[in-house]
């Protein structure tokens, strides 16, 4: 169990650091790194923490493990959720979502946080790479209290200067009042999070920075597969690694068939 | 892993009470959260601005809370138009935000999510526009057509009665929630719900298709917290006890003879340190012979 | 049981002669004439009907006797529905109002059957009578196919020129495309019955027109109750009286402690 | 004392399929409703428009039935993009009505509400508004906020799988609805229920508080009839069977060898004269396994 961890494993515990108890974590499908990462943070610090999936909220803290579903659709895996108020009035009570944080991949990911689930090509109605569309992220983006952008690859053909098209809004064209001009309410995406790094946003143009870079990866590395220019601090550190503690409730308590040690 | 235990929702009467400050907007649930009412009364919290129907609301208004309502219906089977209501509206002392279901839904459902008005229909042709300012005559954007413009509203605190919590918040109504209950949840930025009963977070979940609420701000454990009114599965209303009240407002009211609305609200409701002490007043024989079946 | 109907009575059996089989039915509180017009129905020509009482859905037409409930809040009235769904959606499927049929009261009605419930009096801040305010009127009235106006008192303070404030518009300043020039799409008000008579609207004007008198009641009367110029047909009949049949099932079936008899 | 007879609306699969004609505007509700898909599909209505997502979409897309999709996802945890979906869209024989849950929410609101819009501020600054020409950026009357007008969503028919009705069209769903059934159901002028099983109406009304649709207007009895997607407290997800259609049907697509999908739809749909001759072919020993437990 002391091997070392992947680098979704290591992902997956950068994010669930990052998640405060009291959190009402949403997660879509398809993005086990955050799947795993809600529930290792419910059992590590989070026994106030309400997890949101299928439209179902749960809170299983009193429970042992917390293994992923079988598969994305199981609709056994939230049999004993506390409420399925999510599904008929899923944005009825936008109202609450500043305690909400939600997580989103992309098609492509541009300097300021700004997503694309729609597609790549010049020409909407004919798109060279049809993408699976926005699903919920505008509304959730919109309103959420903060939210994370997880992606599987981290290359410059994701990580663009302009994205075709937009999804969901991060800091827009730039600047702290990016949002508040938009009048979209919501804190914004707080880090985006990929298998060479992690990078948040900077304070004044909320342009995206290098926060650490994983163990093993080089500066010029993440620079080379990153498509715009990236803020880079003066120190670098490495990204913390898991603790042994961490690793071990990853994989004996959630991750029990090694989705993200082997997958 | 430290703070490793999952905090209680559950608060004595006085706790959760204390949250309602004189001059807030608050909002009343059905069947109504009459236990929590008593201590609003009780306590003397004034200026409120109240969205609620019926006996209710009125019996906050003789107990001289509220400021300001925002009704659509402030009569009863018993009674035409509440006595409270009726004569503090027409000295002027009382304003009322004139609106009714449609549109009181919708301003209420603006604030839930997260938006500044709502369009709707009804009211169209009406004089709800014209005696309220808030409700703006617009053209819908797309083809035309005239409709109402209505405000988000949004609550301080909704006061809710319902039949189980567990102790973590997660509330259960039986047989459903009053049409209103959820559009006052969902606007408020907090609710208190009184429950007849604490149970275990196994029962919830061993149907959370019942859940009605998912994280009540409080819940406060009220036995018999609605009465005089019912609570669906447990009890019906009081009816004689409805009567004296409607019979010993009016009167006050109608006689200029106001002392005799503070006799009553004494009797009933100010002498009272707590809810338990009301029941008690009430009276075991007498709960009991309400008992729903 | 062959004594004569009550008025009442009367009112509550031509009210549920007007009631086709099929009918979505939603009546209030506090009015007890369509409360026993509808269950007649239901039991004499509707199983297809549907009862809507606080918000429960109910069809109970295999039931032997359908009783008005012991008080208006009765909570036991609507357990054996078969559906609670009009309470947290009340108006979110008004696409179906088409079928469904309301009943309404009113402090003042004009001769154009617009109706108000808000009060009486010049300044609406000081009302000289506040009324109860306009419940759902407004807009139930603005989408059902159709609605009934039913009247406890026929008099001119009752049936007035103009309503000092209008809570449901009926014909509004009358015409048949009246509701139309609005954008009000529902089938409009029917009939208003009252203790003397049943009235309608007229098909061009659509302003209220003498139907029939009920038994006993003179022309004169009905003329001097009603606070504008009534429409009045060259022949006018006398309302049919209930039959055998409908007055047995009325007091034997439904009206069992007999409000409408001795109320 | 004549048509003394409630009205059944049990009908047989054919019937109630038979309603849905080429060009209308449906919506397939979660979990899927894949026994009267699969009578579309084998019946060969085209030019729907369609309101859905995910692998059900693909699958009546792959039939040859759809001319135009309203969604907010065509992925799946199986697949980043359904692969008739994709190929479709990228050659622009499908058009795509581009929205998101909330914006989609919000149209079906506006329809089952009556009103002509509805605003909603998901989506404001995104390229939703300059892809989807339906969607109009507006100012609210009230407070000037840059918000979205939404076209109210009209649908002709909404189909929908659930786990009981009786035989009146009152619905029950186990565990609750899809989150987006509602929705659809109120947008729509009629609703056709596929189910589990028909209970009596005394079962029924023994829980009004889970009737989830009380007048559909058709109910179709088709055990099993969301495979191989699941139906909650009955049955889970096959997911041999979901990986066969997207391997043969991205294969088809990127062969640009079409036939392959047509052996496919033979095989998986076409030759099934009924739901009952597909639940023979899938076997009974597979449906047992797949029991949900």
């Amino acid at each position: 169990m002391s091997s070392t961890a992947t680098i979704k494993e290591l992902m997956a515990v950068v994010l669930s650091r990052e998640l405060e108890d009291g959190d009402h974590l949403q997660v879509g499908v398809a993005l086990p790194v955050p799947e795993v990462a809600v529930r290792l943070a419910h059992i590590m610090h989070g026994p106030n923490m309400q997890l949101i999936f299928l439209g179902a909220r749960m809170n299983v803290h009193h429970l042992e493990s917390i293994p992923l579903p079988a598969f994305g659709w199981d609709s056994r895996s939230v049999r004993w959720a506390e409420s399925y108020s999510d599904r008929g009035h899923r944005f009825d009570h936008v109202k609450a979502w500043h305690k909400r944080v939600f997580f989103v991949g992309g098609l492509q990911v541009d300097k300021f946080g700004n997503i694309n689930l729609i597609g790549i090509g010049s020409d909407s109605k004919k798109l060279k790479f049809r993408g699976p569309a926005s699903v919920g992220t505008p509304t959730l983006t919109t309103h959420v209290g903060r939210y994370y952008i997880v992606l599987n690859n981290h290359s410059s053909r994701v990580l663009v200067p302009k994205c075709d098209y937009v999804s969901a809004v991060g800091w827009h064209e730039g600047g702290a009042d990016a949002r508040k001009k938009l009048g979209i309410p919501g804190g914004g995406p707080k880090l985006c999070v990929t298998p060479l790094c992690v990078m948040d946003f900077t304070e004044v143009e909320k342009r995206m920075r290098l926060v650490s870079l994983h163990p093993g990866v080089t500066l010029d590395e993440v620079k080379a597969n990153t498509g715009f220019e990236l803020e880079i601090p003066d120190i670098i550190p490495i990204t913390v690694v898991p603790t042994e503690d961490e690793l071990t409730i990853l994989r004996s308590r959630v991750d029990l068939n090694g989705l993200l040690r082997f997958g | 892993m430290l703070n490793q235990v999952r905090r209680s929702a559950v608060l004595p009467e006085e706790k959760a009470g204390q949250w309602v400050k004189s001059g807030m907007t608050i909002a009343i649930g059905e069947p109504a959260p009459m236990g929590l009412l008593r201590w609003i009364i009780r306590n003397k919290i004034t200026d409120l601005t109240v969205i609620g129907s019926g006996l209710a609301l009125d019996y906050l208004i003789a107990g001289g809370c509220v400021r300001k309502v925002i009704t659509y219906y402030a009569g009863s089977p018993d009674i035409a138009v509440m006595p409270a209501f009726r004569s503090e509206a027409e000295n002027g002392t009382l304003e009322v935000w004139e609106c009714e279901e449609g549109i009181l839904t919708s301003g209420l459902e603006a604030a839930g999510k997260g938006l500044p008005f709502m369009p709707w229909r009804g009211g169209v042709g009406t004089s709800l526009p014209d005696i309220n300012a808030d409700l703006k005559v617009i053209r819908d954007p797309i083809g035309g057509e005239v409709l109402i413009a209505v405000p988000a509203i949004n609550i301080d605190i909704t006061l809710l009665h319902a039949s189980i919590s567990d102790s973590y918040g997660n509330v259960q109504h039986c047989r459903g929630t009053g049409w209103l209950d959820m559009f006052l949840y969902r606007a408020a930025d907090r609710v208190i719900v009184q429950v007849e009963k604490i149970v275990s977070n196994e029962e919830i979940r061993s149907k959370p298709w019942e859940t009605t609420i998912s994280n009540a701000d409080a819940t406060v454990l009220m036995p018999y917290g609605a009465h005089p009114f019912y609570s669906r599965g447990y009890y019906i209303q009081d009816q004689g006890h409805i009567h004296d009240y409607l019979e010993a407002i009016t009167t006050a009211y109608s006689d200029g003879n106001i002392d005799k609305k503070d006799d009553y609200l004494e009797k009933h409701c100010n002498q009272f340190q707590s809810h338990a002490e009301y029941l008690d007043a009430i009276g075991t024989g007498h709960l009991i012979s309400l008992s729903e079946y």
